[in-house]
């Protein structure tokens, strides 16, 4: 049992951390990134590639570095340290990550060479309106079409699915959910590409008849599905670690610096108490998601590991976004300044993928089959 | 003790019920429901409807438009009419400037101010807050120089919401630069057409601009524009802030709010089920019901033993737990929308409710709920000092 | 509406305050009451009963006060400032309540009369072990023999079992739930008294073919058991709005002169606005259960006002309790000092006829009933 | 980064497992378990176990009978003992004199009490809080005073848990009365059997009595119980307290509860039903289960950083957390066990099984677990002023 990152992972996230500090060296900068389509930087993207950061999890036969959880997860902590809105989960861990767990080597090679290069970025189109956290698709249908398929009906939200180079689609087949390529200029594809309220971009995806290639076999994917969703979840987990982390040092720094009546904020021990109280959620946060991913690396299960993480990032992420605006005071309410952006982001995650109240309720339903948890192997 | 209300009283919230149902545009109600954004017009319109039948002011003097309201009365009044929908009168207007004015002002002030102030003919701003000032209002800046029958001001202001929309500005100024922070300051009116007088926006997190900064560069204003004495402002700033603790709570918009998503859950489920069978979410409903209902009688409570129009110390309990069940009830809608509340930007084409679009905008937008106003410090500290006598 | 007392309610208030003041002066008075059986002092019982505050509910010709539920929520709010052990909801409002709904003219003359005199103590006998909150009853059967019936079972705790006069035992017969007269030294009958953690007196009552007596008509009594529960539920609440009041004039009194560090605790601001907290708790739950009165004297829906009353209550108790003990440190720990047996005492009334979970489930029930909640009818 | 323990530490898990669950009297475990009061024969025999099989003192240094584990495996061997049902060696002699004797003593003190120390045959009880003193320990007032080869004790001692069985007591007292605060303390021990000591029980509100006061009338204490240097008490008391707060987080306890309580809520519904259905009781435990999971994690990662045996800053962020999950675990088995909780004296006649009747006592007595060894106040002061730099 060890937490700590060795020599080569410590590089890799000063590597990063100098990159997207640059990036993204105030809100200023990030607030003009994020007013324009699509919504994050393509250089930023690019050097990210070129220091290999966006290959990190596949396999280098498929054109990746070969590394694993713990390295995505520096990745992933420092895109959150500063809220980068390039779409690096999305992207690398979910949309790469089923390419990975089912694509032919052909596939693989393809997509995940172009992806990690940086010059194709791939999304996963499973939302649907009005199904909430669903990891089935019942909204859309895939139907055989000679060597291929057609898929037909709608995702919403699909975030990147404006900006993204291929769609992976989620579709109803006989035997289960299946995976289905799509290019963005198919034929019968709508697609409307709007803001989200933290700078992100989504889309809605209508598909009428639109030709598709089945990801691997074409037969049920939930399990892969499921797998690389928990992947994601975990990833997100460490995003939401680095803007946690963030937004407590805004705060702690606000109360230093700020004076009223005279003297410091750091003065009022009613406010000094909260700052404390936040570093106890971050902390308990950060012990649980650094866990989730050791779990992946372990070869654990993956799906209690992504709820056991979610719901503790989901319960520390509410409390320490709030904490951060209110402590600030109106100073925090506004975009100019950066601590609201941070409370928008884990808000944004926090409805990713399942928040803390799913994912409570799919651990409650494990709940008689331990008798506590051993959280070591 | 008795929980009916008076005949009189019944019928009271009968007719306001009946004029807000009735008498305010449906449109703009509909907006309110749908939680959009007023616009100026929107506002003025709900103003204008409510003075006509003389019910816009009920807290000013009769002579200058108020009614003789008990204030249950006013209380009902106050609830009838967000369980409709419908937005009150501008605060700034209504509850601010007007009554420090029928208070203090002279008479020629009160001429030339009131019935436009009622009618929202002026759109007032609120001018207290300073940068780096937060709760310390007493620590402001903004200088009123006497030059001849005219203070020339330079200063500047902040968190003035809806600046944008003014007309004029009621302002705190320090008009004793020697006197001792509480003492030397004074409540001026100013025309925001002035020259020197400039309005910036700021934009908050969740992309609206309801708020602003508001810049004043040797502006120039008649001495006539002074409410009541020089030097004497902060009494009027107290009397003013304690007028805004009444009627605090948000029990009737919240309420309201609950309902309507109560209302939504039953069909916001995977696949369109109810939430409801969810008991999390049951549970959740439950509980914020029962909180609303604790609050809604603790403001009548409040209302019963508010004898001269002071405000009950009391009322920082409602400020302090209404806006924290009016943030609960927010997050609630975020959470009952899952992944659709991403969509806050989604156009016509898409797929998402629309009250999914709005949801998270709210939540981050009614953060500020615990801040603006006296913030939940502040109430909590008065509280502790004023109710408990718990003084450092 | 009107929150207010009139002369008369003040000056039954202040009569009873000034009883139990004189009472119940210091801890070491009470404790030495609690230590001996049956647990209260008789004295101040007759007291109690010479004042007519034992009669209170009752209608005049049954011997009572021909008062109501505001009078017996004075008395119960005094009971609990001073947390007397006397019991008075036990006997007069579930007792006694159970025997002025459904006895007959005879049993109501007799039984409240003497209850009003002070010369007989009632309880309820209803609680089974391992039955939880249940308002039925599962574990005694009622049998006819002859003119009467017998009992056969088991009930606890029931609360002042060990010392009542007289027990009203609620059975299973074939329309329901029964009612019935026993007397405690009836044949077959068996108790078994304790103390409890908060000075209190239970006891098990062991029923083995046992005589009894209908009360009422010996049909199915569960609604009048449950309105009778309810009121008793609503009057518990006024037990633990005094005893919060107490609780928290206790800590803030703590706060204003005790020093550390050379300085009050109330410099501490992180203490002082808990202490604001714990007042906002007392305060919405004061209303609540005021409220909950005004609609039993109204007559309302006596059964849903109950719950709301209770579940606000039992979260701003455990709060308080909690909170009163924590924020005067060791001293709060100690059975010497007063606040302790507070926080010992609200515990005890929440888990008695149902703690707030329980209440919100049983809300939760209604909650499509209705679009929101009108307090004022 | 590993998730894996190393084949050794798995070995040392095994072992520490195979010993507690068969070499600690299963009578005394069974206890435990019922989290029935232990006599202080069942401590005593415990640790003496322990101590024979060398496993008694671990974090001692090794010539005095302490292992040179990692600190991993001393937080191996600590969880095991919890879930095991074992109570830890005592504190006050395993973890607070015991480390000051071997740090500070001289040969000839170390020589006479470090052994009996480690076998309990010494019960040490702790001298340090004093009546209105609180968390502001300093400001003791009990003297020493020096004459001939003896001090003379005056003063009292309070909060001295389990007091009633102590042979002997370490105390913190002050000798020199001109020094500032911290300066002048000096770190005494004294045999309880000495004439002037006297010790009062103080009954808590469960009806315990565990803590004590203890009294000083001009005990004579030989000038050689003194450990370390006149005056220098503070600089070991603080070495003391950092020592408390390692391994303050009752997790492998608070686990085992936990686990005991889902236990028994599979039938404690109503009729023998499953609480576990009650999907309000589901998600509550699966919450708490998870706040345990990151408790233990932290406690993992803090293990591993802490090198040099000082404690790591984030122990506070244990003892905070640990006790606010251990209380709620406490409150949990109160409300499973509904009315049956009310029966705390029921006897043995009583239809009430036995984890009723001690719930309630047991979640009153836990109050204290977050007011004694550094309040929960404390600890957000640490965490504020060392971790995050915030300081008034």
């Amino acid at each position: 049992m060890d937490f700590t990152l060795d020599a080569e992972q410590v590089a890799l996230r000063d590597a990063v951390r100098g990159l997207l500090g640059k990036s993204y060296d105030s809100t200023e900068t990030r607030r003009a990134v994020t007013k324009q389509d699509p919504g994050w930087d393509e250089k930023t993207w690019s050097q990210l590639a070129e220091m290999g950061a966006l290959g990190l999890p596949f396999a280098e036969a498929d054109g990746g570095m070969g590394a694993g959880p713990v390295e995505v997860s520096i990745v992933a902590e420092e895109i959150g340290r500063v809220i980068a809105p390039e779409p690096y989960v999305e992207a690398v861990v979910l949309a790469g990550g089923l390419v990975a767990a089912v694509g032919s080597d052909e596939q693989r090679a393809e997509i995940l060479g172009a992806l990690s290069e940086g010059t194709l970025v791939p999304v996963f189109a499973h939302n649907e309106p009005g199904q909430r956290y669903s990891e089935s698709a019942a909204g859309v249908t895939a139907t055989r079409s000679g060597d291929g398929w057609t898929l037909t009906g709608v995702k919403e939200p699909v975030i990147g699915g404006a900006r993204a180079d291929l769609l992976i689609v989620s579709a109803a087949v006989d035997s289960g959910v299946g995976l289905f390529l799509v290019q963005p200029d198919a034929s019968g594809l709508t697609r409307d590409g709007y803001a989200t309220f933290e700078g992100g971009r989504a889309a809605r995806i209508g598909l009428a008849d639109t030709p598709a290639i089945a990801l691997g076999d074409g037969g049920d994917q939930s399990a892969a599905i499921a797998t690389v969703i928990a992947e994601a979840q975990i990833a997100y987990g460490h995003e939401s670690l680095g803007a946690m982390q963030t937004a407590l040092e805004l705060t702690t720094e606000y109360l230093k610096t700020r004076k009223q009546f005279g003297v410091p904020l750091a003065t009022f021990q009613a406010l000094t108490f909260r700052a404390a109280d936040m570093y106890v959620e971050l902390e308990l946060a950060r012990s649980t998601v650094t866990w989730a991913t050791l779990v992946l690396l372990d070869g654990g299960d993956a799906l209690e590991a992504a709820s056991r993480a979610k719901l503790q990032v989901s319960k520390a992420g509410r409390h320490i976004g709030k904490e951060a605006i209110q402590l600030h005071g109106g100073i925090g309410m506004t975009a100019e300044y950066s601590v609201g952006h941070f409370t928008s982001r884990l808000t944004a995650i926090d409805h990713t993928l399942g928040d803390g109240r799913h994912h409570l309720a799919r651990l409650a339903e494990t709940l008689e089959d331990h008798e506590f948890i051993e959280p070591l192997p | 003790m008795r929980l009916q209300l008076s005949d009189e009283d019944v019928a009271f919230r009968q007719e306001m019920r009946e004029f807000f149902t009735t008498k305010i545009p449906q449109s703009i109600r509909d907006k309110v429901a749908a939680r959009r954004e007023l616009s100026r017009d929107d506002i003025v319109a709900s103003q204008q409807a409510m003075n006509a039948a003389g019910i816009a002011v009920p807290n000013w003097p009769v002579e200058w438009g108020g009614k003789d309201w008990t204030p249950l009365q006013r209380h009902i009044w106050h609830e009838e009419m967000q369980l409709a929908n419908v937005m009150p009168p501008l605060a700034f207007n209504a509850s601010m400037v007007g009554p420090v004015i029928a208070a203090f002002g002279s008479q020629e002030i009160k001429e030339r101010f009131l019935a436009k102030t009622a009618n929202l003919d002026i759109w007032w701003s609120q001018g207290f807050s300073e940068p780096d000032a937060g709760s310390d209002l007493a620590s402001l800046r903004t200088t009123a120089v006497r030059e001849g029958d005219e203070y020339v001001v330079n200063g500047q202001k902040t968190w003035t919401t809806l600046g944008q929309y003014g007309d004029w500005i009621f302002m705190l100024v320090r008009t004793d630069p020697e006197a001792k922070k509480q003492a030397g300051i004074s409540f001026l009116l100013i025309d925001m057409t002035s020259p020197g007088v400039t309005v910036r926006p700021i934009e908050l997190i969740d992309g609206s601009f309801e708020v602003n900064e508001v810049f004043f560069d040797n502006v120039r204003v008649p001495v006539d524009n002074l409410v009541g004495e020089e030097n004497k402002g902060w009494d009027y700033a107290k009397f003013l802030l304690g007028n805004e603790r009444v009627g605090v709570a948000p029990v009737g918009s919240v309420k309201r709010s609950l309902a309507t998503a109560k209302e939504y859950a039953k069909t916001a489920g995977p696949g369109g089920t109810s939430l409801l069978d969810d008991p999390m979410f049951a549970s959740q409903f439950t509980d914020l019901e029962n909180e609303l209902l604790a609050l809604e009688l603790t403001a009548l409570r409040v209302v019963a033993h508010s004898a001269d129009g002071k405000p009950h110390p009391a009322s920082s309990v409602l400020k302090l737990r209404g806006t924290e069940l009016q943030q609960a009830v927010t997050e609630l809608w975020v959470d009952m929308g899952g992944p659709a509340s991403l969509a806050s930007g989604a156009g016509e084409e898409s797929d998402i409710p629309d009250w999914n679009k709005v949801s998270t905008p709210t939540y981050l937008n009614f953060r500020k709920a615990s801040i603006y106003g006296g913030s939940n410090e502040v109430q909590r500290q008065i509280i502790a000092g004023t109710i408990l006598g718990l003084r450092g």
